[in-house]
């Protein structure tokens, strides 16, 4: 915590892992792609439309891991009141809903020729939804107040509140019998997916996760010259 | 006046050093040593902005500091304990609720703060003092605004605590209310009572004077530890 | 000086005014009522009023309305004390922000919330209920309301220094609403078809008993803030 | 001193002044979308899931909630000015109460309800409603929702001096809401069945009409007597 | 200061004879007769409760009185034009919006008040009367309580009307502000304008003196014509 605690710290920590994130994103978006459109095989049941699935999972994964992130963020801002910590987690929430939003399309798109219909009520999609629209409480929070500080407090309470839904996210397609297929990757018995199904789907998997990096290093970048603004400018202002 | 023999502890002593304090994001002041102890009346002054009302919640625990300690009885209180033990806060808002009378409202102070029930003539005293006797039973919404801080600062001599932390106590308040409050806080300090008041009229009260002005930071702080968010 | 104060003749006094607050003139029970039974009976006039979908989808309207009616009531639950200041002498109280907030939802569950739980058999009658599910649909409120007022005291405290924060609240607070009705609904539903609304029952007991503990926590935590 | 005031700039002023409020942060518009769509999305938790049972009630649910999300962004169109003081600056205005009433309705009915009319349709996705449904929904919200934020603005403006106001004009916008609720269904209804929905549509531009009259001469004279 | 050769219709007068007003069902004064005249500075004194900010709220319009006349030169201009072209109160709300800032807030109220948009300098100037230039892009939110009165105060000078009432103007000022305001009076003055405040400071302007307290209604009128209601 403490190393990266101030932020001329973070940003050498990050001018030195930019570069690398961002070959590292096009690499694997690259690999990743061409496996999941033209390097795997059609799904014997569902067809070429299994494709959706290296673009939709892999984002669902996400929308749930950046929740994570901006909670234990959110934890870190309220426990020390680090500022950094604060702006982490602002800077990562339109990220997440952004990949979170990206799952529901693709899984609705997908439903259409699977189900029958874009949309069900069932317990994962609708815990979906709701993660999506905790995003959007933490981000309007956010914007409420004209103190940052106290918008972002407020909302770093309500991304811990929101942190029970995780679970239910996770576990809905156990408790309620759903539409929805249960895990069959993220299973303490191992994976029962076909290896060459499995191939694509971690490239895209970490294609996603340095594409995060990528992202979230270049808008705390960005939040933290905002801050630096508007105090600077605050103290021009002559108090 | 309300409590005959009221007195507080004469050994109580608050002292604070090299506060700092930030508020939306900005230094508001830095670098304020004070001292009171019982029986010590203490003005704020300076100009607007300069951080009277913010000095006053920190010292009630609203505002949190970003430097320098406060200490009560040489360590024998914690901040938490002083606030709901010690420290009655009247400030720009008057906490009344305009349906309820004045009676109510004050009945209901007391018991948030003591879980007990006020005797009626301890009601009676304590609104004589500021003239409101004859209103205790009207709803607060009818009160003109000198009427409503004055309901406000009747909750000083209702409940009894040591510390009296008052905001611009004499606005609104017209000549025979000023003297009202004057000698209040006169009978408090009396009684080893502490007074702190913010304020920009004369409050005929002789104590100690403490200029905001002077602990305004410096340009440029702004750049140290926690200055850039 | 005097002794110690009691701390739970502190907090009896904060529900004491609380519910005489709600119940006054402009007060929010009779309010949220009135809501409650109004915004139910525009249902007939939007769905039409055949009385088989009206029966099929009465648990979920009452439900879903006497959600809607708790939120909208929840608005001022600390605004109104923040903005004319008794925040801060509740602050200054010996109760603590944790006891001043369980005082505070005590007091609307039982001034606003429980109202609705006891005046929805009469809603239901004018949307045809089939009548096995009466009794599981006033159980379930009663079980369930509590949750309302806890989870919409995390809204209520986190928006309690925004201006127009009303509907901001409700963008807050419905989503953690879901649970509680999911299994609210589920059990009038078992009941009407004669399957058995116990586990429903249980897991809206559960919602209640987490939500007591992280709504006092989140709501105290997001006063403190507010206060700064 | 300077020439007279045109009062149609004054008017395009305050209309602008209150747009850029209810877009700009925790302002009303982004939340009272918010509201509607969260609202309209509990109704499949309440109702449950069958794609048949939601598309006949898509209309009913989708007018219901559009009026409900529009009385939760009305709650502080004038008590916000009326607290802080503006209102007294508008009333010492060269647009007299009436202009002032019109322009906040105006400004209310821009930025706030037209984003629900236009938002409706993805709505309809979630709750199946049958595709002949879509263009008249959109028609009947564009026609009816200036009769809600008018309606809206009469209940608004009695209960300005009303502390907790919110659940108040609830219970006083409601029931004057019915006509519209039933005309704005009905065309949609109309239009689901295949049968004609412009008789709905013209009596639903019929409210509008008499709204505008009654609701702004009402909300100037209600205005006049808070300001006492 | 403002507009450099502002000068005000010297004919301007306003009586008022035989004034009587009630508020929540009570007469608040009775029998009250006043004049002012272009130029006239008036300061209404009383205790608290005896009607300053009701007097002021019903010149403008808001509260109707409900007995005697006040007539506005001669008759020439009814109440309605008077309040929407002559008139600027200021009373305890400072009617600010907190999220914009005071610059955004001082233009819409301009646009509100003339239908036009402020030029730059003018805004400026009307702001370092009270000192308040280096603050004119903050959001009023961030604003002490002074601060913010200043702000509601900036509005006499940038809206040029003839009639100004000001309730408590120098309420929470600190004292290079207060003489500001005197002088901004003294300005106005000496242009033909009036200002009627009511006080209970000093307000270091020579001016005529109505006290309030001197038509307070006498026991039992309240059994008159309208006092059964
Ligand atoms: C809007 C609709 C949908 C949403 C919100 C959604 C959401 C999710 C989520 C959150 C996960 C991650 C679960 C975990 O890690 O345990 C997931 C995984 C998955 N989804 Fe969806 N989904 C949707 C539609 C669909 C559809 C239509 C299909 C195909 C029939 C589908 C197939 C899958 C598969 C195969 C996985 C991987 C499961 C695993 O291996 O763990 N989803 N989805
Ligand atoms: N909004 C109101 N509704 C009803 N009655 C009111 C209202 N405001 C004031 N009053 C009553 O009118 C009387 C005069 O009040 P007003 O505010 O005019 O007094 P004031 O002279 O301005 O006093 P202060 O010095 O305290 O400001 C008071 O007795 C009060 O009870
Ligand atoms: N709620 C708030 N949020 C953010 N900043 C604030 C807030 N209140 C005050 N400030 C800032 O803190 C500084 C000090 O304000 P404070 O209210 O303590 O001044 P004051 O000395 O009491 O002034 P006054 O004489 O006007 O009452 C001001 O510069 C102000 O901008
Ligand atoms: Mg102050
Ligand atoms: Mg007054």
């Amino acid at each position: 915590m403490h190393r990266f605690a101030n932020p001329a710290q973070f940003n050498r920590l990050a001018d030195a892992v930019m570069p690398w994130a961002m070959v590292a994103t096009v690499l694997l978006f690259g690999a990743g792609l061409y496996y999941a459109l033209a390097g795997s095989p059609p799904d014997y049941q569902q067809g070429e439309s299994v494709r959706v699935m290296y673009v939709h999972v892999p984002a669902a994964w996400m929308g749930m891991f950046v929740y994570v992130v901006m909670a234990v963020a959110s934890f870190a801002a309220l426990a020390w009141r680090h500022p950094l910590a604060l702006l982490a987690g602002k800077a990562a929430a339109p990220i997440g809903a952004t990949f979170t939003a990206l799952a529901l399309i693709t899984g609705a798109l997908w439903g259409k020729p699977m189900w029958g219909t874009y949309w069900v009520w069932d317990g994962r999609l609708t815990s979906v939804l709701v993660q999506f629209f905790l995003y959007l409480g933490y981000m309007a929070l956010w914007k409420s107040m004209e103190d940052e500080e106290k918008a972002g407090n407020a909302a770093s309470i309500l991304a811990l509140v929101g942190l029970v839904n995780i679970p239910i996210i996770k576990f809905s397609v156990d408790w309620w019998s759903t539409l929805h297929q249960p895990a069959s990757v993220m299973r303490l018995d191992g994976p029962t997916i076909d290896g060459a199904m499995l191939v694509p789907l971690f490239l895209m998997a970490a294609a996603y996760q340095v594409y995060f990096t990528v992202v979230f290093i270049w808008r705390m970048k960005f939040e933290i010259n905002n801050r630096k603004l508007s105090v600077m400018r605050s103290v021009d202002m002559g108090h | 006046m309300i409590d005959a023999n009221l007195i507080f502890d004469s050994e109580t002593r608050l002292t604070g050093s090299a506060l700092g304090c930030r508020r939306g994001g900005r230094r508001v002041f830095d670098g304020l040593d004070f001292e009171v102890q019982a029986g010590d009346f203490l003005s704020l002054v300076g100009k607007n902005g300069s951080g009277k009302s913010t000095f006053l919640r920190m010292i009630a625990g609203f505002v949190p500091k970003v430097a320098g300690e406060v200490i009560y009885n040489q360590g024998g209180k914690t901040a938490a304990a002083l606030a709901s033990e010690d420290i009655t806060l009247v400030g720009h808002q008057n906490g009344l609720k305009p349906g309820m009378s004045l009676r109510n409202n004050a009945t209901f102070y007391y018991r948030l703060m003591t879980g007990g029930v006020p005797a009626p003539e301890r009601l009676q005293i304590a609104a004589d003092i500021f003239a409101l006797g004859s209103l205790l039973d009207e709803p607060v919404q009818y009160f003109s605004s000198g009427q409503r801080h004055r309901s406000a600062l009747m909750r000083f001599p209702f409940v009894a605590r040591q510390i009296w932390l008052m905001d611009e106590p004499t606005v609104g308040l017209d000549a025979d209310n000023r003297a009202a409050l004057a000698a209040l806080i006169q009978h408090h300090m009396a009684c080893g009572g502490i007074v702190i008041a913010a304020t920009h009229d004369p409050m005929w009260v002789q104590g100690n004077v403490l200029n905001m002005d002077q602990f305004q930071p410096a340009h440029g702080t702004e750049t140290d530890d926690e200055g850039w968010l | 000086m005097s002794a110690q104060p009691s701390v739970s003749s502190v907090f009896v006094a904060l529900v004491r005014r609380d519910m005489a607050l709600a119940w006054s003139q402009g007060g929010a029970s009779l309010l949220a009522l009135g809501f409650f039974l109004i915004a139910v009976s525009l249902f007939p006039f939007g769905v039409g009023p055949e009385p088989q979908i009206l029966a099929r989808i009465a648990p979920g309207v009452i439900w879903v309305v006497a959600l809607l009616a708790c939120v909208v009531s929840l608005d001022r639950l600390y605004q109104a004390d923040y903005e004319d200041g008794s925040l801060d002498d509740l602050t200054l109280s010996p109760l603590g922000l944790v006891g001043v907030a369980g005082a505070k939802v005590l007091a609307h569950w039982l001034s606003t919330t429980l109202p609705l739980a006891i005046a929805a058999p009469a809603l239901a009658v004018l949307l045809n209920l089939p009548d096995a599910g009466y009794p599981v649909l006033v159980a379930s409120l009663l079980i369930g309301t509590p949750a309302l007022s806890l989870i919409g005291s995390i809204g209520a405290s986190l928006t309690v220094a925004v201006r127009r924060g009303g509907v901001l609240m409700f963008l807050l607070i419905l989503p953690l609403y879901v649970p509680t009705l999911i299994f609210g609904v589920g059990a009038v539903d078992a009941a009407v078809t004669m399957s058995d609304p116990l586990p429903h029952l249980a897991l809206l007991a559960a919602t209640t008993l987490v939500a007591t503990v992280v709504g006092l926590a989140a709501s105290a935590a997001a006063l403190k803030l507010a206060m700064e």
